[in-house]
């Protein structure tokens, strides 16, 4: 932490960025820190609550933190993808910003309730981490703490999903689905959506209906989830963000493990790997295809 | 009803409402555009106010100084005028609070509203609103054609007809919509009403012709409501009208196609004690004054157009339409007036009295046609006869004119009332039919004997008790108790009894046993509570929305309800509570047009611009 | 009925006025609201399309001509796109009228200017007939109109109508550059031409309505004239959904535009924050 | 409307499928199907695009949506694709798409993709006709949780 | 105001009545997906509701305003368009156990919801219900409903309410409906029992009140001077612009107004709870955007609740509950906002800006 205050600070006092996008300490736990000056450096933290991709405040939709000039962010492994997505995307430039990543051992699912990372307690998106140390980065920090233990909570919830008749999962994901309201909080807190004009904002046709129906629902989360097909780094802020508490990580971890099936890509943070959908090989599978 | 905005004001113009208005100056400067001396002098003289100040304030004002001058002014409640009054209420809500009033009571009128650069037109027009407790005026505008000043009244008894005639003669538009072929009712029935013995028919049929006659009244008959939406002032409703398949236009009431219609059936409207045709007039004065086709015995109907069709053939006026189809209507009122009266308890039920076993055990309501003039005995109170249907070559217990008549009549009082088998209510007209009724035998056979079998006599209203004592001298027998059974035996029918008075069984043999039944809701009172949404009490009757002082309203605003199908009732009763009920409509019809005139004249007097050319 | 009931309306007339600009006339289905239908110069209303939604345009025909309504709207977006699609004889919904209105009594008696910049014309029109159909109550009437092409002039018949009148000063203006070789009118932005067309302000009303742009550099040119901000009227026109203070987007800080407009004055314009 | 269909007689409803085809290719294979008076179902109604890489899986979940019971996906085999790699990159997509629909309830037996060339006349057929059957199987599609209903 | 004591066993009786006479009754109830969270939810019975568990998780405001709701359908016809209205009287409907706040939101958006227009479909179903709201023992570190002048013992809003005492509830009788509501029901409330229900209530204040100072009477008129401050800017750096915070909150009432088609010549009119934290909330249809940025739209919401609003009705949009703090996924916390701009108004009393 210390390491991850010095660098801050002197990234500020040199001028090289004006602001670091890290984590203080709030009034409810851990949140998004701008620190735009080297005296406040000391604000910065870094430990297992530290859950938010703030990879998210590069996305140059947040244009008021672009205001703020050059930015360091300190990201994890798993929030460096979502860099490296958007460098790969043309997004952000990779010489604008400055990385400060931080050797990771997990963090918490639910900080505001638990302080200690078990099998139950630690993040869903943390199982099978291979991204715990980031190869993209300007300042590689910290320690590397050991692995975090493993929640299988969510791969179990998906294979038994799998399980489940075709009619059982339809109806399991309409109860689900028939609870969103269309907020698109879930589109919003996501790093990783930078259109300038969502589709299910496009009203000549009108691709989606933007009532919360349940009909509409499915089609704007069939969309969502499919546009981010291989763009999607599983940050799990889509379900954080959503007010109604939608399980939208399934979806995320479904489609990401689909796109490594089929094209054997993991989200990674290696931005000359190019994305999966936009490229292809000429022996995909296709089985599905007559 | 929650404390909206609306509801509070209603209830604080019902005690006299002392309204304070404040002009406020934020930090020391008057909106602009906006002169408080003039507005001040404009609003002294506007309904309510008793004091205008204008005062300075400030975001933390001092409740307890506010609450020493509201207390010393007696006000009740408060408006508050600035740009942005709002920041200000919390102080004078509670100020009012600690005054004793009620602190939901603080109005604001907002100059940044509706646009302050108007000047001092639009700074009046926002603080009358706020004084008078209403919406701008803007937000009115549209509202004189959003309520609707025409009634639907659902039943033509003696109630419906006087709501539809209260408030026609006073020029608004009515929908009076009948289930039968004729408005009346039961009173078109009856020959005579207690206790003036006055000729019902000669005060009814009056009544019915002005409604036939009053161009604001449209007559529905033989149609029945479907549908009804909306709320007070614009509910929509849907009214399905039988074909009567006879053009009232040009029908004369001649009575050439029923002379010829072979099908013959019994009256509804003689209760079933004469007949009438396929097509027909349920009775000679009935409103409107035409026949109609019954196609439920219509040969033509009945066999899809290929036989018959005699009646067509014969009007001379080409009145008659046999292919004629039912129709939904549809229209929009403001109120709606609900008398649909009341059935006979079918009398069936009541097994131990032998109705429909014996020919001579009638129901009230026969006897009222049997001794009606235009009845199938031109009046006459005979027995029934037997005689030979022609037809169907079977023998029938008719009336004729020419049949015997009965030396011993008895009336059995309380035929499923008062019983919690039946009903446990009082029906409360059956004494006083059933003594008009021992009136009726008495004058007409005055060598007939008449008993009264009664539990208690219920002379309850003006001038009942001296009818009673009148009908006694008369010489009928009042026996008091229960009557166990009606019996046959040789063709005699005896009646078996308790004298409770001289406590002795007492059997009498007697020619005709006439049962006053009560009145339970006419059928199809459900599903019409079901269609306006509003309830009905554990016997049945539409409820009220409060016995005693709300009795003419139910729970839906704009719905009110008149006549027996609220309770069992008499006809001077029955005419009081329908007039009113139409007073309550046209309260709201009077209140809706002069709040869209008063709208109307705010906004010309203060905004200035010519309303239309 | 809730208070986001329509009205129904018929389509009897369109007009073309540009490429892309359209005015139709409409009549209430239900003869009976038509005759108790009430309205003032400047109020507006949410025309729908059903099936496309809703949008507001101001009623730009005259409180002082009956049986009708008239709407100008570009075909900007949904709705108006398919506004644009209707014929004559078709449906299309109606709520109002809402919001405030010009000031149409105070005006009386004095001169009034007018000045308007492309489909901006449109709610000045409704007062502009409002006056000339009262003609006699007002002194000087005087009618600046721009638009950046000659293409981009709305209501052509109308403003010839107005130019033969004598009771009327009219000033027609194209930016330079979008004029034609017939155009006889002025080739100038509309500051220029207010500046050269209007000599006092002296008891004058203006009522101005255009491009934010266009106000901004107007604004200065009357004032410079002597017009105080609270006699120089406009409309403002922000997104909404309800036009009656529920929906929650149209207010620039707390003023909301569809209840406390859409006509202010250039003081009140003045006093909002900046956030339009 | 749909919901006729839903609450109609199983008998009388006869499915609607929805083709987006490709216009070099599954098109003229069709084209050919037709000409050569091959006998097939009548329930596809085709929709010309120019290429399977054009259909973006948006246009299937709205057939579904405006009460297509079956969509078919098809277009130039891999390798013929007028646009040299159109098809490809089609193939990544209907892939996660296919595998999605899975995942949330969609049965894939109502979704075709299939790859048709211009000479191909009776593979089309097949396509049609075996789509046909397999949608007349699963009965008209529940996919349309009530459209305008309440939540 | 008259008190009754109602037994546990009595509540559950007056439930059952209700549920048997057709009346929908709505309680916190544990949530499908985790069952240590509360849900308002529609109960078949009374066991079923979880009284003064935990906070619910989302507000009332959407058993009055519903995400979605039909204003009206439309169909196409040859002869023109015909339109169906929806009906706006609401089934009568019973909230039990509500908390404060919640409630007390309702009675403030009836303001906008009866300004100038009525809107029907909100008050019929307001009309409709009855509420009976339970003393709030369950506050967390983000409420701060006695900041706003509300409270966890709160009668605003509510026609009953319900403070655990021994074996059942005190019952405060607050309005009439209430009072009709309990006809029938409960009994004559012992003095020990209002003892001690007043002084839960006295306690209960007491958790909340170290949350947030009350919010001075002379804040929202400094907000509404200090609309142009340059603090806006930084204030809401981490907001995503989700509009969770307004999907969560009991005061947020607005909405968008689209058409949908369901066929070719039918279609519907809805509502939609709406946000203005999304950027096309106010997105014109010329691309101009008055609220471009997120520093501008979370300006507005923090205008809206605390200046706005109170400048035309008097009230704060805002009822202290803390959801929005809860929702958050970028960690805004409403309370430490409304304390650090207090703490700037009190500064800098003088009006900055115009
Ligand atoms: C035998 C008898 C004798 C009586 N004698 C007297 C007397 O002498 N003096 C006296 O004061 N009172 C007498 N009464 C009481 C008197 O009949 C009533 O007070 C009076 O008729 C009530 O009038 P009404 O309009 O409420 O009901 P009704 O006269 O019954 O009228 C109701 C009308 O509504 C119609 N209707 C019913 N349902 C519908 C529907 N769903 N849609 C459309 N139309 C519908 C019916 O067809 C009928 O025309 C007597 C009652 C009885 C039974
Ligand atoms: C008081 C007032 C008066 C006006 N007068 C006029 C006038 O006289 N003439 C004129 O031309 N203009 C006028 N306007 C402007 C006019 O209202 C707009 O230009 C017009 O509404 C935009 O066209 P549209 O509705 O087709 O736009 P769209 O932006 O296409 O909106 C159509 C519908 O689509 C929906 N929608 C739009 N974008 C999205 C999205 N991204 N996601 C989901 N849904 C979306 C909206 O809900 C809306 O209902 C006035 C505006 C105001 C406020
Ligand atoms: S996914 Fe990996 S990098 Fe991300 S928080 Fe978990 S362990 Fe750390
Ligand atoms: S997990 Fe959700 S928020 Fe994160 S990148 Fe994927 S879709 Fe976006
Ligand atoms: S955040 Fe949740 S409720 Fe909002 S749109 Fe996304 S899934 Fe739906
Ligand atoms: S404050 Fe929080 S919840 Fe609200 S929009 Fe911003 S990020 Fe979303
Ligand atoms: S603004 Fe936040 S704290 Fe206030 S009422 Fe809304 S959700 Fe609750
Ligand atoms: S804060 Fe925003 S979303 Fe909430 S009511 Fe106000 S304007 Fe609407």
């Amino acid at each position: 932490m210390n390491e991850l205050r010095e660098v801050a600070r002197k990234l500020l006092a040199e001028g090289t960025v004006q602001v670091v996008i890290g984590y203080e300490e709030g009034p409810r736990g851990v949140r998004p820190a701008f620190i735009t000056s080297a005296e406040q450096a000391d604000k910065l933290v870094f430990d297992t609550r530290c859950v938010q991709n703030l990879a998210a405040y590069l996305n140059p939709r947040r244009k008021q933190v672009a205001q703020l000039g050059k930015a360091a962010v300190v990201v994890k492994g798993c929030d460096a993808r979502s860099v490296a997505g958007m460098i790969r995307e043309k997004q952000i430039e990779r010489e604008n910003i400055v990385l400060l990543a931080m050797r990771c051992g997990g963090v918490l699912q639910n900080p505001e309730k638990d302080t200690e990372l078990t099998e139950e307690t630690v993040s869903v998106r943390c199982a099978g981490c291979t991204a715990r140390e980031p190869k993209l980065f300007d300042h590689l920090l910290g320690e590397l703490p050991p692995a975090p233990p493993v929640n299988k909570s969510r791969m179990e919830q998906i294979a038994a999903l799998e399980k489940m008749s075709m009619a059982e999962r339809r109806s399991y994901w309409n109860e689900q689905l028939s609870r969103c309201i269309r907020c698109h909080a879930c589109r919003e807190a996501c790093p990783m959506c930078f259109c300038v004009k969502c589709t299910a904002e496009k009203t000549q046709p009108q691709w989606i209906d933007p009532s919360s129906t349940l009909q509409a629902n499915r089609a704007w989360q069939t969309m969502r989830v499919l546009h981010q097909a291989g763009r999607c780094v599983d940050c799990m802020e889509c379900e954080r963000a959503c007010p109604e508490h939608l399980p939208l990580g399934l979806l995320a971890r479904y489609v990401a493990d689909a796109v490594e099936r089929r094209f054997e890509y993991t989200a990674s943070d290696d931005p000359s790997v190019a994305a999966p959908i936009g490229v292809y090989k000429s022996d995909d599978d296709e089985e599905f295809i007559r | 009803m929650k404390s909206t905005t609306e509801t509070t004001i209603a209830k604080g113009q019902a005690q006299t409402t002392r309204i304070g208005v404040f002009l406020l100056r934020v930090n020391g400067t008057t909106p602009p555009g906006v002169d408080y001396a003039m507005l001040a002098e404009y609003a002294a003289k506007l309904p309510g106010v008793k004091t205008v100040r204008t005062i300075a304030v400030s975001a933390a004002m001092e409740p307890e100084k506010l609450a020493t001058d509201i207390r010393k002014a007696k006000l009740n409640t408060i408006v508050l005028a600035a740009e942005h009054p709002g920041f200000y209420k919390p102080a004078f809500a509670r100020a009012l609070a600690l005054a004793g009033g009620d602190g939901g009571q603080v109005r604001l009128a907002s100059f940044a509203e509706r646009g302050d650069g108007g000047g001092a037109g639009r700074a009046r027009e926002v603080l009358t609103s706020a004084v008078r407790g209403t919406p701008n005026a803007p937000a009115v505008a549209p509202s004189p054609s959003a309520f609707n000043t025409a009634t639907l009244v659902i039943g033509g008894g003696v109630a419906g007809i006087q709501a539809a005639l209260e408030i026609a003669e006073s020029g608004h538009k009515v929908y009076l919509v009948e289930r039968t072929g004729t408005i009346g009712g039961r009173m078109a029935m009856f020959d005579k009403t207690f206790p003036t013995l006055d000729c019902a028919a000669c005060i009814l049929t009056p009544k019915m012709v002005a409604v036939s006659q009053n161009p604001n009244i449209e007559l529905l008959v033989l149609s029945e409501v479907q549908e009804v939406s909306g709320n007070i002032g614009q509910f929509t409703v849907k009214v399905l009208k039988h074909a009567t398949r006879v053009d009232a236009a040009a029908c004369v009431a001649c009575g050439d196609c029923a002379r010829y219609c072979p099908v013959t059936t019994a009256s509804e409207f003689d209760m079933g004690i004469a007949t009438r045709k396929g097509i027909f007039i349920p009775f000679p004065q009935a409103v409107p004054n035409t026949y109609m086709i019954d196609p439920a015995y219509c040969n033509w109907v009945q066999s899809d157009g290929k036989k018959c069709g005699a009646c067509a053939k014969k009007c001379s006026k080409g009145a008659i339409h046999l292919d004629a189809k039912d129709e939904t209507v549809e229209f929009a009122v403001g109120n709606i007036i609900v008398a649909t009266g009341y059935d006979a308890l079918d009398a069936h039920r009541v097994e131990r009295y032998g109705y429909g076993t014996y020919p001579n055990v009638l129901n009230s309501l026969e006897f009222e046609r049997l001794t009606n003039a235009s009845g199938p005995t031109g009046g006459k109170i005979v027995m029934k006869s037997k005689k030979l249907n022609k037809k169907t070559k079977q023998e029938e217990w008719v009336f004729a004119p020419d049949g015997e008549k009965p030396k011993a009549v008895a009336i059995i009082h309380c035929v499923g009332s008062r019983d919690k088998n039946y009903n446990s209510y009082c029906s409360r007209v059956c004494c006083m039919y059933s003594l008009k009724f021992a009136h009726l035998v008495r004058e007409k056979l005055p060598e007939a004997k008449c008993y009264e079998y009664y539990i208690d006599m219920r002379a309850f209203g003006k001038g009942y008790e001296e009818f009673h004592e009148r009908i006694r001298e008369e010489g009928v027998y009042l026996v008091r108790g229960r009557t166990a059974t009606v019996a046959e035996r040789d063709g005699q029918l005896y009646i078996h009894g308790e004298d409770t008075l001289d406590e002795h069984l007492i059997t009498l043999p007697v020619d005709m046993v006439l049962l006053s039944v009560g009145l339970q809701p006419s059928q199809g009172t459900a599903e019409l509570a079901e269609k306006l949404c509003i309830p009905r009490d554990d016997d049945g009757w539409f409820r009220e929305l409060n016995y005693n002082s709300e009795p003419n309203s139910t729970m839906r605003q704009g719905i009110y309800v008149a006549g027996v199908c609220q309770g069992p009732k008499d006809i001077p009763d029955t005419v009081a509570q329908a007039s009113a009920a139409a007073a309550h409509a046209l309260r709201s019809i009077v209140g809706a047009t002069a709040h869209a005139t008063a709208a109307q004249q705010k906004t010309v007097e203060i905004a200035g611009t010519p309303a239309r050319p | 009925m809730n208070i986001y009931q329509p009205h129904l309306m018929r389509i009897r007339e369109i007009t073309d006025e540009t490429v892309d600009t359209r005015t139709l006339k409409l009549e209430f289905e239900d003869s009976g609201l038509a005759g108790q239908f009430q309205f003032y110069a400047g109020q507006f209303g949410e025309y729908s399309v059903f099936g496309e939604g809703e949008s507001t345009f101001c009623i730009a025909s005259p409180p002082t001509r009956s049986g009708y309504i008239e709407c100008s709207f570009k075909a900007t977006g949904k709705v108006t796109q398919a506004l644009r699609r209707l014929n004559v004889g078709d449906t299309v919904g109606f709520r109002g009228p809402y919001g405030n209105h010009f000031p149409l009594e105070e005006m009386k008696g004095h001169s009034i200017v007018f000045i308007a910049g492309g489909i901006g014309l449109a709610p000045v029109r409704a007062v502009i007939w409002n006056v000339l159909d009262l003609r006699d109550q007002f002194k000087d009437v005087t009618i600046i109109y721009g638009a950046r092409s000659v293409g981009d002039l709305v209501y052509k018949r109308e403003l010839e109508e107005w130019g033969q009148r004598k009771d009327i000063k009219l000033c027609l203006a194209v930016d330079p550059g979008g004029e034609t070789p017939e155009w006889k009118g002025m080739v100038a932005r509309i500051p220029t031409a207010v500046e050269q067309t209007v000599t006092t302000a002296e008891g004058n009303f203006a009522v101005i309505c255009g491009p934010p742009i266009m106000i901004k550099f107007t604004l200065p040119v009357l004032e410079k004239l002597g017009f105080p901000g609270d006699r120089i009227y406009t409309t403002l026109e922000n997104r909404m959904k309800c036009g009656i203070g529920k929906c929650g987007r149209c207010n620039i800080g707390p003023t909301y535009v569809c209840k406390d407009g859409p006509v202010f004055t250039a003081t009140q314009m003045r006093k909002l924050p900046q956030e339009f | 409307m749909t919901h006729d269909v839903r609450q109609g007689d199983r008998s009388a409803w006869s499915p609607k499928i929805v083709a987006f085809v490709c216009n070099w290719c599954t098109y003229t294979g069709a084209d050919l199907a037709g000409t050569s008076r091959l006998k097939m179902e009548p329930n596809v109604r085709v929709i010309k695009l120019p290429c399977s890489s054009r259909v973006n899986p948006l246009f299937i979940i709205k057939a579904f949506e405006r009460g297509a019971d079956g969509v078919i996906v098809s277009g130039c085999h891999t390798g013929d694709c007028h646009y040299s790699t159109g098809n490809f990159h089609a193939r990544r997509r209907f892939s996660i798409l296919h595998d999605l629909l899975h995942f949330m309830g969609v049965d894939n037996d109502r979704v075709t993709f299939a790859w048709v060339s211009a000479s191909e006349g009776n593979k089309w057929q097949e396509v049609v006709n075996e789509t046909t059957a397999r949608v007349k199987q699963l009965g008209p599609v529940a996919a349309l949780e009530e459209k305008g209903g309440a939540r | 105001m008259t008190h009754k004591y109602l037994s546990h066993q009595g509540l559950a009786a007056l439930v059952a009545e209700l549920l048997s006479a057709g009346t929908r009754v709505i309680a916190p109830v544990r949530a499908k997906d985790d069952a240590g969270q509360i849900d308002y939810q529609l109960i078949a019975s009374y066991e079923e509701a979880a009284l003064g568990v935990r906070l619910p998780r989302r507000s009332l405001k959407e058993f009055f305003l519903p995400p979605t709701e039909v204003l009206l359908s439309y169909k196409q016809t040859k002869a023109g368009v015909e339109i169906t209205d929806v009906p706006t009287v609401a089934p009568p409907q019973v909230i039990l156990g509500a908390i404060p706040c919640d409630v007390a939101g309702l009675a403030v958006v009836d303001k906008v919801m009866n300004w100038d227009y009525r809107d029907e479909l909100w008050f019929g179903r307001r009309d409709a219900t009855t509420i009976v709201n339970l003393l709030c023992n369950i506050m967390d570190a983000t409420c701060f409903c006695t900041a706003v002048g509300l409270g966890p013992e709160s009668f605003t809003g509510s026609d009953v309410m319900l403070a655990p005492v021994e074996g059942g509830y005190l019952a405060y009788l607050i309005t009439e409906r209430g009072e009709a509501l309990l006809k029938g029901h409960g009994e004559e409330a012992a003095a020990d029992a209002i003892a001690h229900a007043e002084a839960a209530r006295k306690e209960v204040r007491g958790k909340v009140e170290p949350n947030l100072a009350a919010v001075p009477a002379e804040f929202s008129t400094w907000l509404a001077s200090n609309f142009d401050n340059p603090l806006w800017k930084t204030i809401a750096l981490r907001c995503h612009g989700c509009g969770a915070c307004a999907a969560v909150c009991p005061t947020c009432h607005c909405f968008d107004i689209v058409d949908e088609h369901i066929s070719a010549d039918e279609g519907v009119r809805r509502r939609n709870w709406d946000s203005c934290q999304t950027s096309l909330f106010t997105l014109h249809a010329s691309g101009h955007n008055p609220r471009g940025s997120q520093s501008e739209r979370f300006r507005q919401r923090i205008q809206h609740k605390f200046a706005i609003y109170p400048s035309r009705f008097g009230d704060l949009l805002c009822t202290g509950c803390g959801r929005c703090s809860r929702a958050c996924p970028g960690g805004m916390d409403l309370p430490t906002i409304v304390s650090e701009l207090v703490a700037l108004s009190e500064a800098k009393p003088e009006v900055s800006g115009q």
